[in-house]
C-alpha cells in the first residue's frame, strides 16, 4: 500500500554548547595534589576582611551572648520579656529555629548519600558543620529559656542523692534524649569524612601546627582496612542518621502537639515541623555555600552554579511542600471551628501583629516560587543566597507564630496578653553572632572540601560518547 | 517496693471524680469580688508582690484571680459573675505529665496537685499547659531581701510552715496543704478520722460572702458535697475532662435592665 | 640467613599498581603481606585482591542492642526505683516507651558503629608506621615484606611495572 | 492588769473560758510586762513550734470587727476572723487580712521625733521621758481652750480618755473625723434618723433579713459602714431563706462593685435619688389604692423618671415589685446622699421604708444597738463640722493641736486648705504611727503602737444585732520605740497634776481601761459575766470583747415619717462643666491601704487596677472625644485640678465620671508617696443640711493632656475588651 509521506516537525536549532554534560560532576578533573594544595590555601589565606568579620563577630558573641545570657541568668528571666501568658518566647523560637537549621546538614550530606547523588559531593561537609553548629545554637537557647539553668544537669538520667530521676512521661525528656542522640551523632558522622582529610592535612602541615592534626588523624594511612571500616561506618551513620533526624524534628513538634492548647494540639506538627526544619535548613545551606563560595580562595572550582541549581531545586520542592502542610495545619482547625482554635486564627490574622502571618507567608512561599521555579534564576548564588535569607526570615517568623502568639490565646480569655520581647532579642542576635563564628573558625581548621570524596568521585565519572553527544557515565566503582 | 504494672486503660472520669479526697465549691452568685480571699491566701502562703510594672505585664504572683467579664455596652451592659480563678487540683492534671523533673506530680495521699518548689528547674511546660492558667512562676527574686530592701521588716510575717520560693520556680495554689497536714496530725493524734469542717483553706476562712466552701468530697455528707449537688453547679472546661476538684456554682450575670 | 625489611613501592596511578600487585604474586607474595595504602578508597576488587573484612556491623549491632535496653531501663526501670503519679497517666507508660528506646537504640548503633572503627582500625595510632606523604597526593602504595638479598629482584619487577620508587619502607611519626 | 495577779493565775483565769473556743488564748505578751528576749528564755505562754492564737479587734476601719491573730514565736503570722465575734462572725475584709503589712510596714515611725522644721523628712529622735515633758509643757503652759485634739474613728478608748480629760481640763471636747464618714455621710444617716424616726441614731439595714433589697447608691458591699457584716446580709438575702433568692436592685450613676452584684442597676442621673424614691412611693401608694401621704404627694412619675434619665416603665415596674415584696428594704447611702439635697433624698428613702412598713421587723430598718459604755451613738465629726474647726484653727485661736489616727491633709477637701490652717498653730503633736502627710507637718511625732500592739477597745457603731465593745490586746511586743498614746498622756496629767492628775489616777492604759469595763461588771445580758474586774478583763481579752446575748436593735417609730412633706427636688451641682463627678472610696484600699503593697497589687474589684489611681468613662463617651485607656487626662471642677489616666468604664453613665479615694498620698512611705491622685482635691465647700459634705456635687471638665501612662491591671484587655483594646 502506499504510504503517504508526511514530513516531520523539525527540532528547532539549539546551540550545542548548552548541551554539555552536567558539570557538577567536575569532569575537569585536577590531580589530587593540585586539589590539596587549593583546599589548603583557602583555608591559609586570610585577608583583612577575615580578620574584621571574625573581630566583629568575636566582639558581638561577648556582648550579645556571653554578656547577655550572664545578665540573664544574674537577674532571672524577669529581664526578658515572658509573662502570664506567654511563658515561652523568643528562646523556645531560637531552639526550634536553628534545630530546623541543624537538619539540612544532615539532610543534604545523608539522604544525598544514601541515594548517591553524586552533586553532594562537594558541599557535604559545609553541610554537615551547620548540624553541629547549629545544634550549639538550639542548646544554648534551651538553657537560656530555663529559670534555674543551673539545675539544668537534673535532666540527665543519672543516679543522684536525690534518688529522683526524670519524668519520661514529659515531651522534653523525649526532646533531651533525641536533641542529645542527635548531636553526638552528627558530631561523629561530621567527623568520620574528615578523618583522610586530617591525614591530608596532618602529611602537609608544618611545625606546631602538625601537632593537633596528627592528634585528630588518629594515625589514618589508608589502607585497604582503614578505607573498609570507614565506609561501613559511614554508610551505617548515613541510613541511622536519617530517621533520628526526623525523630528529633517530630519531638520538638510533640513539645506543643502534646500540650491541650489551641494551635498546638494537632497531629500533623510532626511531618509540618520537619518539613519546615528542612526548609529553613536548605535555605541557611545555600546561604553559607554562598559565603564560602564568594569569600574563600579557589571555591569556584569546587561550589558550581549547577551545585547551586541542585538546592535550588530541593529548596523549591521543601518550599511547596511546606505550604501544603501548613495548609493542612491551617485548614483542618478553621473547618472543625473550634472556638479557640477561630480566636486564635482571628488573632493571628487580626490581632495587634497581624502583619507577621503576612510576611511569613510572603518570604515562605511567595518568594520562593516565584524565583526558584526558573534554572537560570536557581543558578545564580548571590540570588539565591536572598532567597535563603527571606525564606530564614520566614521560618523564625513561622516559629514566633507558632509560639509567642499562639500561647497568647489560651481558654481563660481574662489573662490573655501580648508578648513583648527584652534581652531575648540580643541573644538572638549572639547566637547568629556565634553560628557564623563557628563557621569562620572552623573555615580556617579544617578543610570545607571533602577532597578525597571529591576525587572519589571524579574517579568514578567518564564521558561517553553516545553518537555525537558526550554523555557523563557513572563508573560506581564503591 | 512491689508495683502493680499500670497499663494504660481506658478511665472512667465519673468514678475518679468520686474518688477525689479534698474538693471546693465556690458560688459565683455570692461572690462579691471583694479580694478577701486573694489577700488571705497572699497572707497565708508567703506570696510576694511584684511591684506596679510586673504586676501590668502578667507576672502578679496571685495563686487566686479573680475574673469578670463584661457584655453588652451601656446602657444594656451586664457584667458577669465574678469568678475567683485557682489550681483546680485537677486528678488528670495536664501541668502534670509534661514536668520532665517530676516538680508537679499527683499526692497520692491527697489525690491533690503538687508542686514540689525545690526540684522545679523553670521549664514553665506545666503553665503552658495548664487550661486554667493559674500558675505563677517568680520571674524575679521577688523574696530576695538584698535586692529589696524593704522586705526586711515586712519578711518578719512569713509562715514557717509555708517554703518561701526564689527565683526561677514555678508555684500555684495548694488547697493550704499545710493546714490539711496540720489538722491531718490533730485528728491522728485523737485517733479519729478528720471531720468536715476541720479544714478550711485561708480563702474560704476569710470570704465575708462564705462563697467558698471546702471539704472532704469522698464523703457525701459534708458540706461541700452537699453543696456540688446544687443544680447551678459546673466544672470549668469541663470538656477537657481534667476532672476539676473545684465545682463552681452559676451567678445570674448582673447588670442593668434585668 | 639475611634479614627481613619491608619495601614500598609507590605508583602514580592504579592501572600501574595492579600490575605491581600481579608481579609480586607472581614472586609469591601472599595477599596476606601484601598490603595497599592509598589517598582514595579502592575497592579490592579493582586491585583484583580479597576485599577487607569489618567487624564494624558487628559491633554496630550490638551497641544497638545494649542502645535498646538501656532504653527500656529507662522508661520501665527508673519508675520502678521511686514510682510517682503523674496527670492520671500510667507509671509504666507504652506508648512513650518507643520513643526512648528508638533514640537509644539508634544512639547505640551509631555510638558502637564510631568505636567500632577505631577498635577494627586500631585507632588511634601514633606509633611510628610505614608511610610517604606522597599516598594524600593520590599515590598508591605497595608495602610488602622481603629478604634483604632478594630486594634487587623485587624492585625491578615493580619497576617493569611502572613504579615510580621502590624504597625499604622506614616507619615514621606520622 | 494590775501587777498584783501573776500571769500565771491570769491564764488561769483565762482557761476557765478556753473550754468555750479552743483557738483563743488569753490576753497578749502586754506590751509593757514582756521585753522581746532571745527565744532561749520564752515566755512561758508560748510554746516552742506551736502557734498561739490571741484575739483582738481590727484597727483598718471603725467597724470593729473582731480578730484572731496566729502568732509564732512572738511574731504576728496571719490574721483570721474572730468566729465568735457578731460584727464579723469569723470573716475579714481584704484590709483586715493585710493590717499586717501595716504592723511589719518598713516605713513605720520608730522613734518619738522633734522636727525643727514643718515638712522636711528629717527630725531629731528624743526619749519618751522629753516627750511626755513636751506633752505636759503642751498641756499646761497653754489656756485650755487653746489646746484642741483631733483624734480618728480609731481606738475608742483613746477617745474616751481625751474626753475625760479634756473635760477635767475644760478644754473643747476632741474633734474626731475619718475620711469613711464623710463619704458615708453619717452625720446625714443620723439626721434623717432623727427627723423621720426622732431618734438620732445610725439606722442599722437588716439586708439578710429581707427578700428584696433596693440600694440608693449605697456602697454596702464595700468599705461602708460594716463591709463585712453587710456581705453577710448579702449572702443571706441570696440564700439566707431556703428556695428563695432575694432580689436586689441598685440605683447608681456607675456600677460599683456592689451594683455589679445587683440583679437590676439603674443607671440614674446623679441627684435625683429623692424625687425617685419618692416617685416609687406614690406609685406604691396608687397601686395599693391608700390615700396618698403627704410625704408623696408633691411627687411625679414622669418627671422623676426624666428628671433621673431613666425610663419610667422601669421605674413602675420595680415600684410595683417593691410594692408586692415580703419583706422589702429601701437603703440610701453613698453618692445618693452626697449631694446638696442628701437629707432630703436620706429623709424620703427612710419614710419610703415606714410606708413599706418594714420599720423593726426582719428584714426592715433599725436603729443601731448602743454599744456598751455608751448614752447614744456619737457620731464623727462632719464635715461642716470639720470646716468650722479649721477656721477656728486659722483664727489661731489653738495653740497646740494634738491630732491622733487621722490624716486630715490627706482626708480634708482641699478646698479646706487645712495646710494654711496648720500654720496659724503654733505646735503641733502628732502620734501617728506612720509618717503621714500631717505628721510630717506637725512638730513633733510621739508615735503610738500599731492596733496590733495596743490595748484597747472598740464600741461597735453598727453591723451587729448586739451591743457590743469589742476588745484590743497586744499580739506581739512592739517591734519600735513606740508609746501607747493613752500611757502618755496619762503620764503627762500625773506630771500636769491638778485637776487632769486627780481625774485620771490611772498608772497606765489598762487600769483605765479596766475602770470603763467595771462599770460592765452588772451588766447581765454578756455572754460572759465575771465576779470581779481582773477575771473580766480576762475574758474580755480572751473572746476579743463584751456582747450581749440578745438583739438590741431599737425599732424605729414612724411617728409622722410620712406626714412631714420632704419638699425633695434634683440636687443642685457647683460648676458648669460636662460630666458629674462621682468620687468613691477605694474597696481595696478605703483610706488607710496605700502604704501595704499587697493591698496596692489586689486589683479593683470592677476595673481590676493596681498600685495606680484611674478615671472611669464611658467608653462611648470617651469615643466622642478621642480618648484611650490609659490617656491621661485633666479633671477640672471649681475648686482644682487632677490628671489621671483613663479606663474606660463599659458601665459608667455617659455623662458621669469616677474616680478612687485612696491614692495620692505625698507621704506615707513608699509604698504610698507619689502614686495616684487624691480626689479630694476637686471636692467642693458645699454640704447638705445635715452637714455633709456634697462631695459628688460638682459637675468638671475634662481635658486631654496627650500623655498616657500605663494602668497595671490584673485582668488582660485583649480577652476582655477584644483585640484592639490597648493593653
Amino acid at each position: 500500500m502506499a504510504a503517504t509521506a508526511k514530513s516531520l516537525p523539525q527540532p528547532r536549532a539549539r546551540v550545542a554548547e548548552h548541551e554539555d554534560p552536567r558539570v557538577h560532576l567536575m569532569h575537569d578533573p585536577r590531580p589530587r595534589g593540585e586539589m590539596n594544595d587549593m583546599v589548603l590555601e583557602s583555608m591559609h589565606t586570610a585577608t583583612w576582611r577575615y580578620w574584621i568579620a571574625t573581630g566583629t563577630l568575636t566582639f558581638l558573641v561577648l556582648t550579645c551572648f556571653v554578656f547577655a545570657w550572664y545578665y540573664l541568668i544574674a537577674n532571672g528571666l524577669g529581664v526578658a520579656g515572658v509573662n502570664r501568658p506567654v511563658y515561652w518566647g523568643i528562646f523556645l523560637v531560637n531552639t526550634v529555629f536553628w534545630i530546623g537549621i541543624s537538619h539540612a546538614g544532615t539532610f543534604i550530606s545523608a539522604i544525598l548519600r544514601v541515594m548517591k547523588i553524586e552533586g553532594r559531593r562537594p558541599f557535604t561537609r559545609a553541610a554537615e558543620l551547620m548540624t553541629t553548629f547549629g545544634l550549639v545554637q538550639a542548646g544554648a537557647s534551651i538553657f537560656m529559656h530555663m529559670g534555674r539553668v543551673w539545675l539544668a544537669y537534673w535532666l540527665f538520667p543519672f543516679p543522684n542523692e536525690r534518688g529522683l530521676w526524670p519524668d519520661f512521661h514529659s515531651p522534653l525528656m523525649w526532646d533531651f534524649l533525641a536533641i542529645n542522640t542527635y548531636l553526638l551523632c552528627s558530631t561523629m558522622y561530621l567527623f568520620l569524612p574528615l578523618i583522610p582529610d586530617l591525614a591530608m592535612v596532618r602529611d602537609r602541615a608544618k611545625g606546631w601546627q602538625k601537632i593537633p592534626y596528627r592528634i585528630l588523624a588518629l594515625g589514618f594511612r589508608g589502607t585497604e582496612g582503614e578505607w573498609k571500616n570507614l565506609h561501613t561506618a559511614m554508610n551505617i551513620f548515613a541510613f541511622a542518621i536519617i530517621p533520628v533526624m526526623f525523630s528529633v524534628h517530630t519531638i520538638v513538634s510533640w513539645d506543643f502537639a502534646m500540650a491541650t492548647r489551641p494551635g498546638w494540639s494537632s497531629t500533623v506538627f510532626g511531618p509540618y515541623f520537619v518539613i519546615g526544619a528542612l526548609h529553613s535548613g536548605m535555605a541557611a545551606v545555600a546561604i553559607v555555600l554562598f559565603l564560602i563560595r564568594s569569600t574563600m580562595k579557589n571555591m569556584k572550582y569546587f561550589l558550581r552554579p549547577e551545585h547551586f541549581n541542585l538546592i535550588g531545586m530541593l529548596m523549591l520542592l521543601v518550599s511547596m511542600a511546606w505550604a501544603y502542610f501548613y495548609f493542612n495545619d491551617y485548614l483542618v482547625p478553621w473547618y472543625g471551628g473550634d472556638k479557640w482554635e477561630k480566636i486564635l486564627q482571628e488573632f493571628t490574622e487580626k490581632g495587634p501583629i497581624w502583619w507577621l502571618w503576612y510576611v511569613m507567608l510572603i518570604c515562605n512561599v511567595a518568594i520562593p516560587w516565584l524565583i526558584l521555579w526558573r534554572k537560570k534564576w536557581r543558578s545564580t548564588p548571590w540570588l539565591l543566597a536572598i532567597v535563603g535569607v527571606f525564606i530564614n526570615i520566614g521560618m523564625w517568623i513561622e516559629r514566633y507564630v507558632i509560639i509567642p502568639e499562639a500561647l497568647t490565646i489560651n481558654r481563660m480569655p481574662f489573662t490573655w496578653r501580648i508578648y513583648i520581647p527584652h534581652v531575648e532579642i540580643f541573644l538572638t542576635i549572639g547566637t547568629v553572632s556565634l553560628f557564623l563564628l563557628l563557621y569562620m573558625l572552623a573555615s580556617r581548621v579544617i578543610p570545607l572540601i571533602p577532597v578525597w570524596e571529591v576525587q572519589e568521585g571524579q574517579e568514578s565519572h567518564t564521558l561517553r560518547r553516545v553518537g555525537k553527544a558526550e554523555l557523563s557515565t557513572l563508573t560506581n566503582i564503591e | 517496693m512491689a508495683n502493680d504494672l499500670q497499663l494504660p486503660v481506658f478511665t472512667n472520669t465519673s468514678e475518679q471524680e468520686v474518688s477525689g479526697k479534698w474538693g471546693m465549691v465556690i458560688d459565683q452568685d455570692l461572690c462579691t469580688g471583694c479580694q478577701a480571699c486573694v489577700a488571705a491566701c497572699s497572707m497565708e502562703n508567703n506570696v510576694p508582690f511584684v511591684g506596679e510594672e510586673d504586676a501590668n505585664y502578667g507576672r502578679s504572683m496571685h495563686w487566686i484571680r479573680i475574673e469578670r467579664f463584661w457584655s453588652g455596652t451601656f446602657p444594656e451592659v451586664k457584667m458577669t459573675p465574678y469568678q475567683p480563678m485557682l489550681c483546680q487540683q485537677c486528678h488528670n492534671a495536664p501541668c502534670e505529665p509534661v514536668c520532665p523533673v517530676f516538680a508537679s506530680v499527683h499526692s497520692a495521699s491527697e489525690d491533690t496537685n503538687l508542686q514540689v518548689y525545690n526540684r522545679c528547674v523553670g521549664t514553665r511546660y506545666c503553665a503552658n499547659n495548664c487550661p486554667y492558667q493559674v500558675r505563677v512562676f517568680n520571674w524575679r527574686d521577688y523574696t530576695d531581701a538584698r535586692a529589696r530592701p524593704w522586705l526586711t521588716s515586712l519578711q518578719n510575717q512569713l509562715s514557717p510552715d509555708v517554703t518561701v520560693r526564689r527565683r526561677g520556680v514555678m508555684e500555684k495554689c495548694t488547697f493550704c496543704i499545710q493546714r490539711i497536714h496540720q489538722a491531718e496530725q490533730v485528728a491522728a493524734s485523737e485517733n479519729r478520722s478528720i471531720a468536715d469542717g476541720d479544714v478550711t483553706p485561708a480563702c474560704a476562712q476569710a470570704c465575708p460572702a462564705d462563697a467558698i466552701v471546702f471539704g472532704r468530697i469522698d464523703d457525701p455528707n459534708s458540706r461541700v458535697s452537699q453543696a456540688a449537688l446544687n443544680a447551678r453547679g459546673y466544672h470549668q472546661l469541663d470538656e477537657l475532662r481534667t476532672t476539676p476538684r473545684i465545682t463552681y456554682l452559676h451567678g445570674a450575670s448582673n447588670g442593668s435592665n434585668g | 640467613m639475611a634479614e627481613n625489611i619491608t619495601l614500598l613501592a609507590l605508583f602514580e596511578d592504579i592501572e600501574p599498581a595492579v600490575r605491581g600487585i600481579d608481579r609480586l604474586r607472581e614472586l609469591g607474595v601472599s595477599d596476606q603481606d601484601l598490603n595497599v595504602i592509598s589517598g582514595v578508597p579502592i575497592p579490592g576488587r579493582v586491585l583484583g585482591r580479597p576485599g577487607a573484612i569489618t567487624n564494624v556491623a558487628k559491633i554496630a549491632i550490638a551497641g544497638a542492642i545494649f542502645g535498646l535496653f538501656f532504653g527500656l531501663a529507662l522508661i520501665y526501670g527508673t519508675p520502678y526505683l521511686y514510682p510517682l503519679l503523674v496527670g492520671g497517666q500510667p507509671i509504666y507508660p507504652i506508648p512513650m516507651g518507643w520513643i526512648v528506646m528508638f533514640e537509644m537504640t539508634m544512639l547505640g548503633l551509631m555510638g558502637f558503629a564510631f568505636l567500632g572503627l577505631f577498635v577494627d582500625s586500631g585507632f588511634p595510632a601514633y606509633t611510628p608506621m610505614n608511610y610517604v606523604p606522597e599516598i594524600s597526593d593520590g599515590r598508591i602504595a605497595l608495602l610488602f615484606p622481603c629478604s634483604d638479598d632478594e630486594r634487587g629482584k623485587f624492585s625491578d619487577a615493580l619497576k617493569s611495572a611502572g613504579a615510580e620508587s621502590v624504597e625499604p619502607a622506614e616507619a615514621r611519626h606520622l | 492588769m494590775s501587777p498584783e495577779i501573776s500571769r500565771r493565775d491570769f491564764l488561769k483565769l483565762a482557761s476557765v473560758g478556753a473550754a468555750t473556743t479552743a483557738a483563743l488564748t488569753g490576753c497578749g505578751p502586754a506590751s509593757r510586762y514582756v521585753t522581746r528576749e532571745p527565744y532561749v528564755k520564752m515566755p512561758e505562754y508560748n510554746y516552742n513550734g506551736l502557734s498561739t492564737y490571741y484575739a483582738t479587734t481590727c484597727r483598718e476601719c471603725s467597724a470593729g470587727c473582731g480578730l484572731v491573730i496566729r502568732t509564732f514565736q512572738g511574731r504576728a503570722l496571719k490574721v483570721e476572723g474572730n468566729r465568735d465575734h457578731p460584727v464579723n462572725m469569723g470573716k475579714t475584709c481584704p484590709r483586715g487580712q493585710i493590717t499586717l503589712q501595716g504592723l511589719y510596714n518598713p516605713d513605720r515611725v520608730t522613734d518619738p521625733l522633734h522636727r525643727k522644721q514643718r515638712g522636711s523628712n528629717d527630725g531629731e529622735k528624743m526619749d519618751w521621758d522629753a516627750a511626755v515633758q513636751v506633752v505636759t509643757d503642751a498641756l499646761t503652759h497653754n489656756q485650755p481652750n487653746e489646746v484642741a485634739f483631733l483624734l480618728g474613728m480609731t481606738p475608742d478608748h483613746l477617745f474616751d480618755m481625751v474626753s475625760d480629760m479634756t473635760k477635767a481640763m475644760g478644754a473643747p471636747a476632741p474633734i474626731r473625723y475619718g475620711a469613711p464618714a464623710m463619704f458615708e455621710s453619717r452625720a446625714t444617716l443620723v439626721q434623717a434618723a432623727q427627723t423621720v424616726f426622732g431618734q438620732a441614731a445610725l439606722p442599722s439595714f437588716d439586708i439578710g433579713g429581707a427578700d428584696l433589697v433596693v440600694s440608693f447608691g449605697a456602697n454596702f458591699l464595700e468599705p461602708w459602714l460594716s463591709q463585712v457584716s453587710q456581705t453577710r446580709g448579702y449572702r443571706n438575702l441570696r440564700q439566707g431563706t431556703p428556695n428563695h433568692r432575694g432580689l436586689f436592685v441598685q440605683f447608681e450613676s456607675r456600677m460599683s462593685q456592689t451594683a455589679s452584684k445587683a440583679d437590676e442597676w439603674i443607671p440614674n442621673k446623679p441627684g435625683t435619688e429623692a424625687v425617685l424614691a419618692l416617685a416609687m412611693g406614690r406609685i406604691i401608694a396608687e397601686a395599693r389604692g391608700l390615700p396618698l401621704p403627704p410625704a408623696f404627694a408633691t411627687a411625679d412619675v414622669n418627671q422623676a423618671a426624666s428628671q433621673a434619665d431613666i425610663n419610667a416603665d422601669d421605674l413602675k415596674r420595680l415600684a410595683t415589685i417593691l410594692g408586692n415584696a415580703q419583706r422589702p428594704l429601701v437603703i440610701p447611702g453613698g453618692q445618693a446622699l452626697a449631694q446638696s439635697n442628701g437629707l432630703q433624698t436620706a429623709q424620703a428613702i427612710l419614710s419610703l421604708n415606714a410606708f413599706l412598713g418594714n420599720l423593726g421587723k426582719a428584714g426592715g430598718v433599725y436603729l443601731s444597738p448602743i454599744a456598751p459604755l455608751e448614752d447614744a451613738y456619737h457620731r464623727p465629726a462632719s464635715a461642716k463640722e470639720m470646716a468650722d474647726f479649721v477656721g477656728t484653727l486659722k483664727k489661731g485661736a489653738v495653740k497646740v493641736l494634738f491630732v491622733h489616727g487621722v490624716n486630715p491633709l490627706f482626708e480634708l477637701p482641699k478646698s479646706l486648705s487645712f495646710a494654711d490652717a496648720l500654720k496659724n498653730v503654733p505646735q503641733v503633736i502628732s502620734f501617728a504611727t506612720f509618717p503621714d502627710e500631717t505628721a510630717l507637718e506637725a512638730d513633733y511625732v510621739f508615735p503610738d503602737h500599731h492596733g496590733l500592739e495596743s490595748w484597747g477597745y472598740q464600741k461597735v457603731a453598727t453591723g451587729s444585732n448586739a451591743s457590743v465593745l469589742s476588745g484590743a490586746q497586744p499580739v506581739v511586743s512592739p517591734f519600735h520605740n513606740t508609746k501607747a498614746t493613752v500611757d502618755l498622756l496619762l503620764a503627762a496629767s500625773q506630771a500636769a497634776g491638778g485637776q487632769i492628775a486627780s481625774a485620771l489616777p490611772f498608772k497606765d492604759e489598762l487600769e483605765y481601761i479596766q475602770s470603763k469595763l467595771s462599770t460592765m461588771l452588772s451588766n447581765a445580758n454578756g455572754f460572759f459575766t465575771a465576779p470581779e474586774i481582773n477575771s473580766f478583763t480576762a475574758y474580755f481579752q480572751q473572746h476579743g470583747g463584751w456582747w450581749s446575748t440578745g438583739d438590741d436593735r431599737l425599732a424605729p417609730t414612724a411617728a409622722d415619717a410620712l406626714n412631714a412633706n420632704i419638699g425633695a427636688s434634683v440636687s443642685q451641682f457647683d460648676g458648669d462643666g460636662e460630666f458629674f463627678l462621682l468620687p468613691f472610696v477605694s474597696p481595696t484600699l478605703a483610706e488607710g491601704g496605700a502604704n501595704k503593697p499587697w493591698l496596692q497589687e489586689l486589683g479593683d474589684p470592677t476595673t481590676t487596677v493596681m498600685w495606680n489611681t484611674w478615671i472611669e468613662m464611658n467608653p462611648q463617651k470617651a469615643d466622642e472625644m478621642g480618648i484611650q485607656d490609659n490617656d491621661i487626662v485633666t479633671i477640672v471642677s471649681p475648686f482644682g485640678a487632677l490628671e489621671a489616666p483613663v479606663y474606660r468604664y463599659p458601665a459608667i453613665r455617659p455623662d458621669t465620671i469616677a474616680i478612687p479615694f485612696g491614692q495620692g498620698h505625698t507621704a506615707y512611705g513608699q509604698f504610698a508617696a507619689k502614686r495616684g491622685v487624691n480626689p479630694v482635691d476637686l471636692l467642693p465647700q458645699k454640704y447638705n443640711e445635715a452637714g455633709d459634705l456634697a462631695y459628688a456635687g460638682v459637675k468638671v471638665h475634662v481635658q486631654k493632656t496627650g500623655r498616657a501612662r500605663k494602668l497595671s491591671k490584673m485582668e488582660g484587655v485583649l480577652g476582655v475588651y477584644g483585640f484592639d483594646a490597648k493593653q
